[in-house]
């Protein structure tokens, strides 16, 4: 519809678009948790049981030939999504949680020591959060926090005074799942470099919904989820420079990733062979390789587009709405299609069950950010949250659902106003 | 599963006024709990007359569920012996898993929020209160207010 | 066909079965490495995309409720399938080789310490000897290796001398990627837990193949993987004793596995959320789930019956090749439907290969069990493995194909003879 | 894809009766590469006569396509000069890679292995010889064996 983007017919390739909830059309508002999935990654999925099911690597029998060129050729795209130099350097994992763990691991035990420092923000899921204290704690180290200020921004002038010599590893999300905020992460990642800091950046946000290129960035370490991309459950992707990986110990023990196995001893296969250990996730590998030809055919630029307008279009309307408190940036140019929000005297829980509802579906919690609520002096917060498929009338029936909510917690709107 | 099975007009209104709420000036027993998932805190708060709960008040902070549940079972236990409030809470949490339990008469409010059960997700809000109140019972001796998460 | 089993039905059920090789219909024999898939188990997957994807746990939505259902009802059927006392000792994991390095990362590191000995087996997988040869060089432990006889049995006499007060961990495969050998892992068990070791059994090749009941068994961990088990790719188990679980550190750290996030620490959930960091393979779960439930209905003592009696049809067939020689035991009752060998004047890369043209799919190389090929000191071996779809006329098929192989290398089998 | 287009005649003749098999009394090259993946091994000695190859010969175990481009190699650099070994092993790698490339006339025997480009597995079976050579011509100062691994 809007800048020729053609939301209906998008639409028309998520089957799961036509669902009814409580007898209504499913409106789906909770990509941000995971997106939904065209047919073409579900025929991706048939298409491998039903013709070429095989293990990969070294099978030298025509199906195993096939898969391992599907598994291969899988990687490679992915590599060009984000304009990796090479696709060596993506390693396929479950989740961006575990891309981060990975790193924690065969990274950081290694290079940060006693009294060491991690720099992470306040804003950061707990999957970029958990395993930065967990290793600080194990290596003596210390996290330290960037602050967030009241727009939902980074307070990036605090970067001179928290960025020193001892700082190992900055690890910062491109996109908040919370706010929404676009954070400068080029920037950050030259300023951590100046003080010969690495820099991790969750894109778990970003790449799923606009132009993310690596090389550009510079950054060391990216980590995304396949799931929130289109792409099926259980495949997620580390990017990591070449010379890193090169350097890192492995991270799990196990098949695949050797070289030669002595009984005291053994010797490891190059990246990124070294850190897939055991059986990898084969077919949802090569599904997520048809989600990512299905967003280049989209394009990423139109995809990006379409949800700055729609952001726009329910900021506008949020905006509208007695009682309710929105959290992060009120520009759409500077945040993903990520909104959430709070009301007086409906708790987020009672908003979220009540839009089910009508069929809405978004989500309420802390969205796997403690410190952020607390920062913000909320337990939970209200979010929608928007991807290539959604409309302008799923913006609607959220207001239309968020009404509801007030009406039938009508006195508790009144005594809270 | 209608929404009307889950927000009761006794609800809401438990909700919007709730019974009890408030620390009292002196309390035997202090318990908090808290789901650290949810965001939800309740504290409870007995005073105690021999085996019998004289008073029972709460204070906190939830979804509409998680506070009328506390505020009804302020109500419901005020002037229960332990034995009773012991039964009472597991005829509740019976009720909360589905079970067809009858619950005694005066006690009918406490129906209301038999439609939690068909909204698994929202059965822990409805016991947070209860969970809180046991763990402060089975803690009587600790002399301290004491915690418990759940989730 | 035999023992009541229709093999033919089953046949129905695996639509990837009716590919042509090459012009010619494939011959499957590489189960070991991964399984075919069911049709119930692809459907079970399209279901999921279509009808109630979403992401798990705490969603306040009519599809995440139905998506957590069906995660957790997956986890009660894999309980089940391994009369496992609870689900909550059930972890999903990506695969064998993850559940193993669970177990090193998270209860290894306190567990484990210096001079502490773990002891394997010469016969086990890399997944299940490189991350203890990593534990124990991490941790200054001694790795300890019970030895394999000329038959391909484990030497268990040795057992009294290797085990020992300082024994932290025994962990041995149930059955042989290789050997098909069935370790008496019940009686290791025992011998363990008299000295107060923990023992982890490699379930890999087991429980997709006969009942397996972790109680009877009384190990202390348990591990598998779903795609072995007409699972989908992405999915394995971890399996651990309660009290074990409870008492574990967590793995990776992340969204799900937290109960309380502050700046500086954390609290965790119980298990099996603690285990299960970030979004899990939701879709392949369930699948797995339906993996299981396909199992059931085949039966597993029929599953059992059938390979058995196929394994006996192909070790007489075998057994008359001239220049074959086979690993592993020669009775069908003490082994699994894993037929390794070698033949004389022909590189087992070159009998895969000649296979391979036939649209006979089966495995060459070291299995990844180098040091048990030094064993046996051969480079590599053909692997020929069945499952309830195979039948005699496949076996038929990869017998026709050996002596082709050998036609092939005329000269060099007759040089070699 | 045939498999004839794989093991030719000439292929297997190779690897049934291999040519220039064996150590020789001295070398001024040796050099062993192995492919644990496969369990591959190849022996490549060289006896130097200034900058030519004056002697190339081998030993190992391998499968019939490792073995036979070993034996080819050492027939075909016979007496060759160290750039001309260069320019051949690079010719040799792209029709590996499935390059359209015109060898030289006395080295069609190679032209058998042309067909391993439509194996993408056994490329590095073709591979290793020349590999293990060239990383022994690259040491030649080492003064002793040099081994390589590869995969
Ligand atoms: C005995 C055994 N252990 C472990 C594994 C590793 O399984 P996965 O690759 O699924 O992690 C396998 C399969 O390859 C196996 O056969
Ligand atoms: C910013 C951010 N980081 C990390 C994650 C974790 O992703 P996953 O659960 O796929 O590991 C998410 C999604 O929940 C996220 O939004």
């Amino acid at each position: 519809m809007q800048n020729g983007f053609d939301v209906q017919a998008v639409r028309q390739d998520f089957p799961i678009l036509d669902v009814q909830v409580h007898g209504k059309p499913l409106v789906y508002l909770d990509s941000a948790a995971t997106s939904q999935k065209p047919q073409a990654v579900i025929d991706s999925l048939v298409d491998y049981y039903t013709r070429y099911n095989a293990n990969v690597h070294r099978g030298i029998y025509t199906l195993s030939e096939q898969a391992t060129a599907a598994y291969e050729d899988a990687r490679a795209k992915v590599a060009r999504f984000i304009n990796a130099p090479s696709p060596e350097c993506i390693i396929f994992v479950r989740n961006t949680t575990e891309a981060i763990n990975l790193v924690r691991f065969a990274w950081g035990f290694d290079n940060v020591g006693a009294n060491d420092e991690i720099l992470i923000s306040e804003m950061e899921h707990h999957s970029n959060l958990v395993p930065w204290q967990l290793l600080a704690q194990d290596r003596g180290a210390e996290l330290r926090y960037l602050r967030v200020n009241n727009e939902g921004r980074l307070m990036l002038d605090g970067l001179d005074v928290l960025i020193t010599e001892r700082t190992r590893l900055i690890a910062v999300s491109h996109v908040s799942n919370v706010l929404g905020t676009i954070n400068p992460v080029k920037g950050i990642v030259k300023r951590g470099h100046k003080f010969g800091s690495l820099v991790l950046v969750d894109a778990a946000q970003s790449v799923p919904h606009m132009p993310v290129d690596v090389q550009e960035m510079d950054c060391d370490f990216l980590a995304f989820s396949g799931h929130k991309m289109m792409g099926p459950t259980g495949v997620g992707v580390l990017y990591a420079k070449p010379h890193l990986l090169e350097a890192m110990r492995p991270f799990m023990g196990g098949g695949s990733m050797i070289r030669k196995v002595m009984l005291s001893e053994s010797t490891w296969a190059d990246a990124p062979q070294k850190f897939e250990a055991g059986t990898p996730n084969i077919a949802d590998v090569i599904a997520l390789g048809a989600a990512v030809d299905y967003l280049n055919e989209l394009g990423m630029d139109d995809v990006r587009e379409h949800e700055l307008s729609l952001t726009q279009y329910a900021l506008d309307a949020l905006r509208e709405v007695t009682g309710l408190r929105m959290f992060g940036p009120w520009e759409p140019q500077t945040r993903g299609g990520v909104v959430s929000f709070v009301l007086d005297g409906v708790h987020p829980h009672d908003i979220a069950q009540i839009l089910d509802s009508e069929a809405i579906a978004i989500r309420a919690g802390h969205h796997c950010c403690q410190p952020l609520m607390r920062r913000y002096n909320v337990a939970a917060t209200a979010r929608a949250s928007f991807y290539a498929y959604n409309t302008e009338e799923e913006v609607d029936a959220l207001i239309d659902g968020i009404h509801k909510a007030q009406r039938v917690f009508g006195h508790a709107v009144e005594r809270s106003l | 599963m209608q929404l009307n099975d889950l927000y009761k007009d006794i609800i809401l209104d438990h909700y919007e006024s709730p019974h009890n709420r408030g620390r009292p000036p002196h309390a035997d027993i202090e318990a908090e709990g808290s789901n650290p998932l949810c965001g939800d805190d309740v504290e409870v708060y007995v005073v105690l007359d021999g085996e019998r709960l004289k008073e029972v008040r709460f204070d906190g902070a939830g979804c509409a569920i998680s506070l009328a549940a506390a505020s009804m079972m302020s109500e419901v236990l005020e002037g229960k012996t332990k034995d009773e409030v012991k039964e009472i809470g597991d005829l509740f949490k019976a009720m909360m898993h589905g079970e067809d339990v009858a619950l005694p008469e005066e006690m009918e409010d406490l129906e209301a929020l038999k439609g939690v059960a068909h909204f698994p997700l929202r059965v822990k809000c409805a016991l947070l209160a209860w969970t809180t109140l046991e763990h402060g019972l089975a803690n009587q001796d600790a002399g301290r207010r004491v915690s418990i998460e759940v989730d």
